[in-house]
């Protein structure tokens, strides 16, 4: 595959954004869609060009020298699983120039044209194949999403966005850090100071394991508030609320995913024996989050709120099968990476639609619209079904992925022996008590459903109908939705394309994280001469029990 | 300290005749205690022009620390710097009074405190 | 430079590494399906396929803005093939079961091992024999809907049916499904079907709360269920049931069962049973579960008659038959479900005698029959239980359309005190006959009803198997309530001074009101029923190669089939000691129980079947009409006036609390929803106030230092000069404390 | 000796450019007058040429560090210059618009630009300086032409109390370091700083030598603005000119840390790359509260200058952490070296927040009488990117920049630091590094937010453009700058590295005799 589409699909959205922000105030969104549209090509072809037997190889690899003092590279690079997030990046973006159409009514250029930006930095956080590339991605999405929320949120906009910012950005300094120190000692040990990733994963392991206990927390410092894992998930629901419907589709969508990618690709491959010494904590924490977020989901008024909340708990899931730390496990996060960005993006639409006609997000003041609005009450049901994780939608596969890794982990739960042989040790309690998640989640979804869609209706007394849209969902509004739901369909159908496509690159990801579990010798703690002759007799090959 | 006393003796090898008691240590001694006087009439003393003295008499002070040490080292470095010292001294003097004047123009006194407007 | 060559070399062992372990396990797992199980014809897929279609069309048909009967139409075509479909799996059913496989589903390969869950069917007579009712009871209860509902046509009567064919389809997946998450997709799917069609009536408030608490009652079983099967899978490395019941791990477990030695058997295993079973409780309304189940009556008749009587309501039966083999393994599993059913039967026996509301009186008996089948289950008499699914399916679903019909032509009057001489009125004729039928089976009146033979199976196999008779006893009781309120129905609403009050549900067509009597379509699918319900005796007799009849012979041949040892006892006369140590059982010895000294069959004949007629007798005596229709005991002259009116007063509070189903509502409320929205409240509290509280308060800090920070900044020169001066010393000094620390430069 | 004036060939430039500018300062001519600036600009460009091709110092502790040091001094010099020119002498080339005649008298113009090329002058000096005399003469040279040029910057009280405060304080600091100096003349004996390096590499720092060299190096934390002398900066940021204040955070700074540089390469790097633990410790403390106050008491500035000027105390907290990383073992690479990393982000900063300032200098804000006066409070920014595009989009990159976000010059300068910081084991104060950029964000957003995204509730008063179109290109060349030095980052790196190679002094084995020189010399005396 070569590198052109990759680049193309950062590109194309750069100029985009130039050519709409020099455009009229009118044509901001037609051009805007184009370009979008235009993204969707090279998409098709990195899709098209990808061998997948290949997955866990790096295709479309290119990389340009930057500042090679500092090993800064503009290098990048598509396994499998970047690729289908890249893939889901690009479908929804389109989506989102779609649901804004009507909503945005003043500054249209300023709004399109950084939602073009924070598209091309989303691919290029999936592309980067260069620790500082990445960062660099993963640091720049804050602006466009800090800006689509402090100008076209709602009342509480500048706090939510102040805070959402300061939040994030707090957390990755301390990432930083310890990305720096991972180079730092990759470079004591190779003598070159180098920051792409495939050298990084391969010979940062060799640290002592309690240096990769500080260097895993302080990407976890960064990662956990971006996912959000509980406790530092407080600015999560405020930014989603305040954020206009397309931020909040692009944050559920993708930016969270941002977070669990990083522990993927990066907090796993780079400190596994502390990732996996320190699993129970996160699994803990990611466990409590299900259970915690889904509570408060119960007694919240404003719906928009609420799935904000479901996606803290939902995310939980996601963390949980990367503590595990077994195939299933990874497979099953990866999965709901993809599948919670369909359901929940598609629940944020809904709930934007909503709003435009109804200027009020409050479950008191406005329900019972299956009455006036069936085609959005389909939608509605579709998608929070979806998200309650119904067999057969995209929510399934994922969770079930995710609670069997939980008890898997444990080998002494199977028969054989051998299903746990992996990962790390979270146990069945884990996947018991995530499970009540299951319940928590139907619980609060589908009161949430039976205020808003049935019963008698309710309306706010100012209300008058929309002065552009229908009452019910208009034809643009359902071509929004639709790929949504097939999407949503396909993965629930067919999860087997994605689970076969992902496979290499996760197999090795576990075996290479895991390798390491049998090596915690003692001389593992001593200095670097020691780790050297140690890490010298340590292939990573023995992997695969 | 080592060397210090060291050089004490070396003083007075240096000046028999000289009175014994005065030795590199008073010396410095000196230096210092002019350098934190005028430090403390810098900190106490409104008057600009005062304050301005004070701080020439905490250069006066270093250039004092200077000669003993360069005689100490026997070498002329020393007593260059303070050559160097005392010219520097002397532009920051003519600045100094040119400035107090300017301000004495649009304030009517000399007291530093009357300039705090800018603060926080 | 020995660190970049190592780089190199293992990133190279890294790849060939992989290459090794990924693609191996897809052969291996190919290995393991293809073991002892055949694969059958696609045309199978029909069953499945025909449904969704079905579905789909009805959906096709509301965009259109249909506004004719075609929906329904549709829907019987479709399940009508598909019954059709059925009976001819059935007929080429060559004994050995088999799969087919419509496509890939889930699947993860790691190291040799992997995860398969296939979109595919696991064909065995077990499965024939649920998918023949399923699919039969759901044409004819689409050609009753598609009259029933025809007061509201146009796009609900499509959500109707499209739910309708989309229930069908998940039903299809739950039972034929190969593999436990495909039973599971069907679980969830039946539940979300009857979670829409509960809420069919989304703009009545009890409806949509009905929906919503059917949904997540039955959410809390199936977290059981989820549960168990992750377990299975991680215990015994297979989801699919070819694989699993071949097992070698799980048939060991089940010889040491047969010999009551559990030791040998590891606690997880164990759970397992567990944790299936609370799914079941859950779907198949037992206590403590059942709550949903009468408020679910909020939907339409057809749906209360297929979903919540016939069918959905005995996938947990289906779940514990199809699962048999685990639940032998586990020493508790079993009894604690006899148990929980026969509770079950009678708590809700007892509510069900109190009721005026029919249709409830028809819910809480249909969980008073399940518990029945759990019972069964539970005795190890899979054939009794299946049996009596399929004769409580014919009964029950002709008894809530019988109602449903009353229903339908009263406008929704289902109090008993409102309505009388039902079946005397002009063109009744009919639902009164068929709804005598139905209660006679419902009752079990010995030798003329199905209903009869399929409880006698159970309520002998209590007596049979020791340890048991208390069971036994409990359900015999338990059968006189039932015969009870059954006739009460009966005497009240259908024989007796013609009266009648309209109840509140006016259709737009007519507004004064007047009962029009049901159509064609009803009548018809009521007799189909009763016939049916009456011929499933025959059930009991043919194919005696098996003693308990075709029921048992088709259960036998599936895995469900447990030959209790008592129960080949009880066949077997004679019993030579050798026999009776070669079938040592699970409670040990094989000494098969009797009632007053008969063998236990005969002596169930004769309890059980007085008992239904003292039932009866009593029904009619406290309700029945003066005169032969209340066989001569009864007193009732006007509708709402009975005998019981005046015998329940001496009974104190006692008829009010089961009226009031014993609280149990409430008691859920305060003890289990209430905490936990007050926990969540607190939750959220803590949400705002300590978490997002700490985190503003980090972020306050450095606005905190500022402030105290800012009277340093005085403008005042002295001030400036004075605080470098005090930092120049304070550094110095510090930096000498240091010194004397030792810290030396 | 002469050879040495190879060293300063860009000073001698500038040195002359100064008294051309002196004359045509004040000439009559109008457009000779104005020709001035022109002058030091390309004699700035001049000196910049020749400085990087001046050879290095193969004596000096850092033998490379001249060419580019001078460079990037004449860089950003020309920046200033283009941001300076026709700061002063604004009413009275009106009135001579008017008709009203030239009185050189009046006229400040020669004084301020020589005045600025003598600072600059200095500062070049300071790079090139391997002498404690010539160092504190070229110090001293730096800062006291500041002194008259924020006293004459403006016609207002504040720059008067601007320059009250900034000259006495500065005498203060000078005094202190002065005393330094002479302490660590006493103990080492030599004013020559490579001298004295080997003199405390073969026999310690001795307690004299150590309280020299803090007592040093708090001085010049005045320079550098830095605690405990970091008091002066707001008010006198805020009392200047903007274009001067721009001057001040760069000039004095850039000083100061060539001076510390060369103090602290006196005391020397051990093999481990850490300084002697008492003055690390000083200079860790300093550096922690440095950014600590620096950041959190911007926070409630409302000013913009005082809000830069804070930040720019912040910064100097971050290039501390260089000194403490030090330059590493011999010919350590980039990443390790904290001085290299020093350098480079001097002239980040130096783009960055030249950039602000000159937007500042660029817009006025118009008072309720009609009247205008200059931009300061953050008000005036409000909607700068819908009014003047150009000068909005220059605050924007350029704050968003100094708060370090990626891909933005910033970010790279600080990657520099973050990363001689790691590798130099300095964790810690990286940590705190990472913090304080966190806490800085909040202010730098407020100027983003100001200029670019917040409506604000009422119409804010409109910021009219000055009328120096100079200070306009001044501010888009720093912008460009912030975006367009991220192409060529990796020569200016590579030159910041080769600058920063340390050679470190080798001790004599000899000296253990030398030391009991003196004494044998004094006989002598004695017995003649």
């Amino acid at each position: 595959m070569s590198p052109i589409w990759t680049l193309l699909l950062i590109a194309i959205p750069l100029i985009g954004a130039l050519l709409v922000a020099f455009d009229s105030e009118e044509g901001a969104y037609v051009s805007a869609m184009r370009t979008m549209l235009f993204t969707l090509i090279p998409g098709a072809f990195m899709l098209w060009n990808f061998d997948f037997s290949q997955g866990a190889v790096h295709q479309g690899a290119a990389s340009i020298n930057w500042i090679s003092d500092l090993g800064l590279k503009l290098s990048i690079g598509t396994d499998a699983i970047s690729l289908l997030l890249i893939i889901l990046t690009v479908l929804l973006g389109p989506i989102v120039i779609a649901a804004s159409k009507t909503a945005i009514k003043e500054d249209r250029r300023k709004y399109y044209a950084w939602l073009l930006v924070l598209q091309a930095a989303m691919v290029g956080v999936f592309a980067a194949r260069d620790l500082m590339l990445f960062y660099i991605c993963f640091e720049f999405t804050l602006l466009p999403m800090f800006i689509l929320i402090r100008c076209y949120g709602s009342t509480n906009r500048v706090a939510a966005s102040t805070k959402f910012f300061l939040y994030t950005f707090t957390g990755s300094m301390m990432t930083l850090a310890g990305l720096i120190y991972v180079v730092y000692f990759v470079a004591q040990q190779t003598g070159m100071w180098t920051l792409d990733i495939t050298t990084l994963t391969a010979i940062a392991p060799r640290m002592p394991v309690e240096h990769q206990a500080w260097v895993l927390f302080a990407m976890l410092a960064g990662f956990a508030v971006k996912v959000p894992l509980f406790p530092f998930h407080t600015w999560l629901p405020l930014a989603h609320t305040e954020a206009p419907t397309a931020g909040s589709v692009i944050l559920a969508g993708v930016l969270l995913k941002l977070g669990t990618y990083g522990i993927l690709r990066f907090a796993i491959p780079i400190t596994p024996d502390a990732f996996i010494q320190y699993a129970p904590f996160i699994g803990v924490l990611s466990v409590i989050g299900i259970i915690y977020a889904g509570l408060i989901c119960w007694v919240q008024e404003d719906i928009k709120k609420l799935v904000a909340y479901s996606s803290v708990s939902h995310l939980g899931f996601c963390v949980l099968g990367l503590a595990a730390l077994n195939v299933s496990g990874l497979s099953g996060s990866v999965l709901y990476m993809l599948s919670h960005g369909l359901s929940t993006g598609g629940l944020f639409l809904m709930i934007g639609f909503m709003y435009e006609r109804y200027h009020t997000r409050d479950m008191r003041v406005v329900g019972g619209l299956a009455s006036k609005m069936p085609v959005w009450t389909f939608f509605m049901v579709f998608f929070t079904m979806a998200s309650v994780g119904l067999p057969g939608l995209n929510g399934f596969p994922s969770e079930v992925l995710c609670l069997i890794a939980a008890f898997q982990s444990d080998a002494s739960w199977s028969a054989a022996h051998e299903a746990g042989a992996w990962g790390t040790t979270l146990g069945p309690w884990f996947a018991v008590f995530a499970g009540t998640g299951m319940v928590i989640a139907a619980m609060y979804l589908l009161i949430m459903v039976g205020k808003i869609c049935f019963g008698p209706l309710r309306e706010p007394e100012d209300h008058h109908d929309h002065e552009e849209l229908p009452t019910d969902l208009s034809r643009r509004e359902i071509w929004t939705l639709i790929p949504l739901a097939v999407a949503c369909l396909v993965f629930g159908l067919k999860p087997v394309y994605l689970l076969d496509a992902i496979s290499d690159p996760i197999n090795q990801t576990v075996a290479a994280a895991t390798s390491g579990q049998q090596l915690q010798h003692p001389e593992h703690h001593q200095d670097h001469a020691l780790i050297e002759t140690h890490s010298v007799n340590n292939p990573m090959t023995e992997a695969t029990p | 300290m080592d060397h210090l006393l060291h050089s004490t003796q070396l003083a007075q090898l240096a000046f028999p005749e000289a009175v014994p008691a005065v030795t590199m240590a008073h010396y410095l001694f000196v230096s210092a205690a002019m350098f934190v006087m005028g430090l403390i009439g810098f900190l106490t003393r409104r008057n600009m022009i005062v304050m301005f003295l004070c701080t020439e008499l905490m250069f006066q002070a270093a250039g004092l620390a200077l000669i003993a040490f360069g005689r100490h080292h026997l070498g002329a470095d020393g007593q260059t710097f303070v050559i160097f010292v005392l010219c520097v001294a002397a532009a920051e003097a003519a600045m100094a009074l040119a400035l107090v004047v300017l301000l004495f123009r649009h304030k009517e006194t000399l007291s530093a405190q009357a300039w705090k407007e800018l603060n926080g | 430079m020995i660190n970049t060559t190592f780089l190199t070399n293992t990133l190279a062992m890294l790849q060939d590494g992989h290459a090794v372990d990924t693609h191996a396990p897809a052969v291996s797992h190919a290995v393991s399906q293809a073991s002892e199980v055949g694969t059958g014809p696609k045309w199978i897929l029909l069953i499945i396929g025909l449904p969704m279609l079905t579905t789909l069309l009805c959906g096709l048909y509301a965009m259109l803005g249909n506004k004719t009967k075609l929906p329904a139409w549709t829907t019987v075509a479709g399940a009508g093939i598909a019954f059709i479909a059925t009976l001819v799996m059935y007929m080429s059913f060559d004994g050995t079961p088999y799969t087919v496989h419509a496509f890939d589903w889930i699947q993860i390969h790691f190291g040799e091992k992997s995860m398969v869950a296939n979109f595919s069917f696991y064909i065995d007579t077990l499965t024939i024999y649920w998918m023949l009712f399923v699919t039969g009871l759901a044409t004819l209860i689409a050609l009753y809907a598609s009259e029933y509902m025809s007061h509201d046509l146009g796009t609900s009567y499509c959500r109707f049916f499209g739910a309708f064919g989309l229930f069908v389809f998940s039903m299809a997946c739950l039972v034929m499904g190969d593999n436990l998450l495909m039973l599971y997709l069907g679980w969830e799917g039946v539940g979300l079907c009857s979670y829409l069609l509960i809420g069919y009536f989304y703009k009545k408030p009890e409806a949509v709360a009905a929906a919503k608490k059917a949904f997540i009652v039955n959410r809390i079983g199936d977290l059981g269920l989820a549960l168990g099967v992750y377990l299975t899978f991680v215990h015994f490395g297979t989801l699919e049931y070819a694989v699993l019941f071949s097992d070698p791990t799980l048939l060991g477990y089940i010889e040491s069962a047969k010999v009551g030695n559990f030791e040998a058997i590891p606690a997880i295993a164990q759970w397992i049973p567990l944790l299936f079973m609370v799914g079941a409780f859950g779907k198949s309304a037992q206590f403590p579960l059942y709550v949903w189940l009468p408020d679910a009556m909020e939907g339409p008749t057809p749906v209360s008659a297929l979903i919540h009587a016939a069918t959905m309501v005995t996938a947990g039966v289906y779940l514990i038959a199809r699962t048999y083999p685990v639940f032998l393994t586990s020493e508790h599993a079993l009894p604690i479900v006899a148990w929980v059913g026969t509770i079950t039967a009678l708590l809700s026996a007892t509510i069900a005698m109190a009721q005026f509301d029919i249709k409830r009186i028809m819910a809480y008996s249909t969980v008073s029959q399940l518990g029945y089948m759990f019972a069964g289950l539970g005795l190890l008499t899979t054939t009794g239980a299946a049996f009596h699914v399929l004769t409580h399916a014919f009964f029950k679903a002709l008894l809530f359309l019988a109602c449903g019909a009353v229903m339908h032509g009263f406008a929704g009057q289902l109090d008993l005190r409102k309505l009388s001489g039902v079946a005397w009125m002009k063109g009744w004729g009919i639902v009164g006959v068929t709804m005598l039928v139905g209660c006679m089976n419902l009752a079990g009146l010995p030798y003329i009803t199905s209903g009869f033979y399929s409880k006698d199976m159970i309520l002998a196999e209590a007596f049979i198997t020791p340890g048991y008779a208390m069971i036994g006893w409990i359900l015999v009781f338990t059968a006189i309530l039932t015969a009870y309120y059954t006739f009460r129905v009966y005497f009240r609403v259908f024989v007796g001074p013609e009266h009648a009050e309209p109840g509140d549900e006016h259709h737009d067509d007519d507004h004064e009101f007047h009962p029009h009597p049901p159509g064609w379509a009803i009548n018809t699918v009521l007799i189909t029923l009763a016939c049916a319900s009456m011929l499933a005796i025959s059930l009991a007799y043919i194919d005696k190669a098996e003693h308990h009849g075709w029921a048992g012979s088709m259960i036998s041949q599936s895995t469900a089939s447990f030959h209790s040892p008592y129960a080949e006892a009880a066949h077997h006369a004679h019993i030579e000691h050798t026999e009776m140590h070669a079938v040592d059982g699970p409670v040990g010895h094989a000494a098969p129980g009797t009632v007053f000294g008969m063998d236990a069959h005969t002596g169930m004949i004769i309890v059980s079947g007085l008992g239904a007629i003292f039932g009866v007798l009593v029904a009619a005596f406290f309700h029945g009409p003066k005169g032969w229709q209340g066989l001569f005991l009864g007193g009732r002259t006007e509708a709402a006036k009975c005998r019981m009116d005046s015998v329940a007063k001496r009974f104190g509070p006692i008829p009010k609390m089961a009226e009031n189903k014993w609280y149990v509502d409430e008691i859920y409320m305060a003890i289990l929803v209430t905490p936990l929205r007050i926990i969540s409240h607190i939750f959220h509290w803590i949400d705002k106030l300590l978490i997002d509280g700490l985190v503003n308060l980090f972020g306050f800090l450095p606005r905190l230092l500022a402030w105290i920070l800012k009277p340093s900044q005085s403008g005042v020169l002295q001030g400036y000069a004075v605080s470098m001066a005090g930092g120049v010393t304070i550094l110095l000094l510090v930096v000498f404390v240091i010194i004397l620390q030792g810290g030396a430069a | 000796m002469t050879e040495k004036l190879a060293f300063i060939m860009p000073e001698l430039i500038l040195f002359i450019a100064t008294c051309l500018v002196m004359i045509t300062g004040q000439w009559p001519v109008r457009a000779i007058r104005n020709f001035t600036p022109w002058i030091c600009g390309i004699a700035l460009v001049l000196a910049g040429m020749v400085a990087a091709m001046t050879p290095g110092d193969p004596a000096a502790l850092f033998p490379n560090i001249m060419p580019y040091a001078k460079f990037i001094i004449a860089a950003v010099a020309i920046l200033l210059v283009i941001n300076l020119s026709g700061t002063v002498d604004r009413e009275l080339e009106d009135d001579v618009d008017k008709g009203k005649p030239f009185l050189p008298l009046r006229s400040t113009g020669a004084e301020f630009y020589a005045f600025f090329m003598f600072s600059i002058t200095g500062l070049m000096l300071t790079a090139s300086a391997d002498d404690l005399i010539w160092l504190f003469l070229a110090l001293e040279l730096t800062s006291l032409p500041t002194y008259i040029m924020v006293a004459i910057s403006t016609h207002k009280n504040a720059s008067r109390e601007a320059a009250v405060k900034y000259f006495f304080l500065g005498a203060l600091g000078a005094a202190i370091f002065l005393y330094g100096f002479a302490l660590i003349y006493g103990a080492a004996g030599s004013t020559n700083l490579s001298e004295i390096a080997v003199h405390f590499a073969d026999n310690g720092l001795g307690t004299i030598g150590l309280a020299g060299v803090l007592i040093a190096l708090l001085g010049m934390s005045f320079k550098i603005a830095a605690i405990p002398m970091h008091f002066y900066t707001p008010d006198v940021y805020q009392g200047a000119a903007s274009p001067v204040s721009a001057m001040l955070a760069f000039v004095p700074k850039t000083a100061g840390f060539l001076a510390i540089i060369a103090i602290t390469a006196t005391v020397g790097w051990n093999e481990f790359g850490r300084l002697p633990a008492t003055v690390e410790s000083m200079l860790w403390i300093m550096a922690a509260l440095t950014m600590f106050v620096g950041n959190t008491l911007a926070l409630l500035q409302s000013s913009v200058k005082r809000m830069l000027a804070y930040s720019s105390i912040a910064h100097s907290g971050y290039m501390l952490v260089g000194i403490l990383a030090g330059p590493g073992p011999d010919g350590a690479p980039f990443y390790r070296n904290g001085i290299a990393a020093i350098l480079f982000y001097l002239l980040c900063y130096g783009v960055m927040t030249i950039g602000v300032f000159a937007v500042l200098g660029a817009i006025e804000k118009r008072n309720a009488d009609g009247t205008t006066s200059e931009a300061d409070d953050i008000e005036d920014l409000r909607g700068l990117c819908k009014t003047h595009p150009v000068l909005g989009w220059t605050v924007v990159v350029c704050s968003l920049s100094m708060l370090g976000f990626p891909p933005l010059l910033g970010f790279i300068g600080k990657l520099g630091l973050f990363s001689a910081g790691v590798s130099a084991g300095q964790i810690p104060i990286v940590i705190i590094l990472g913090l304080n950029s966190a806490i800085a964000a909040v202010y730098y957003l407020r100027l983003v937010a100001v200029a670019y995204l917040d409506k604000g509730d009422k119409p804010a008063t409109v910021a009219t453009l000055s009328p120096y179109a100079s200070r306009r290109l001044a501010g888009v060349c720093s912008a460009a700058g912030v975006v367009l030095l991220l192409i060529v980052a990796q020569p200016l790196i590579e030159g910041a590295h080769k600058a920063a190679d340390f050679n470190a002094p080798v001790p004599h084995q000899t000296d253990h005799t030398q030391q009991d020189q003196p004494a044998e010399h004094a006989l002598a005396d004695h017995e003649e």
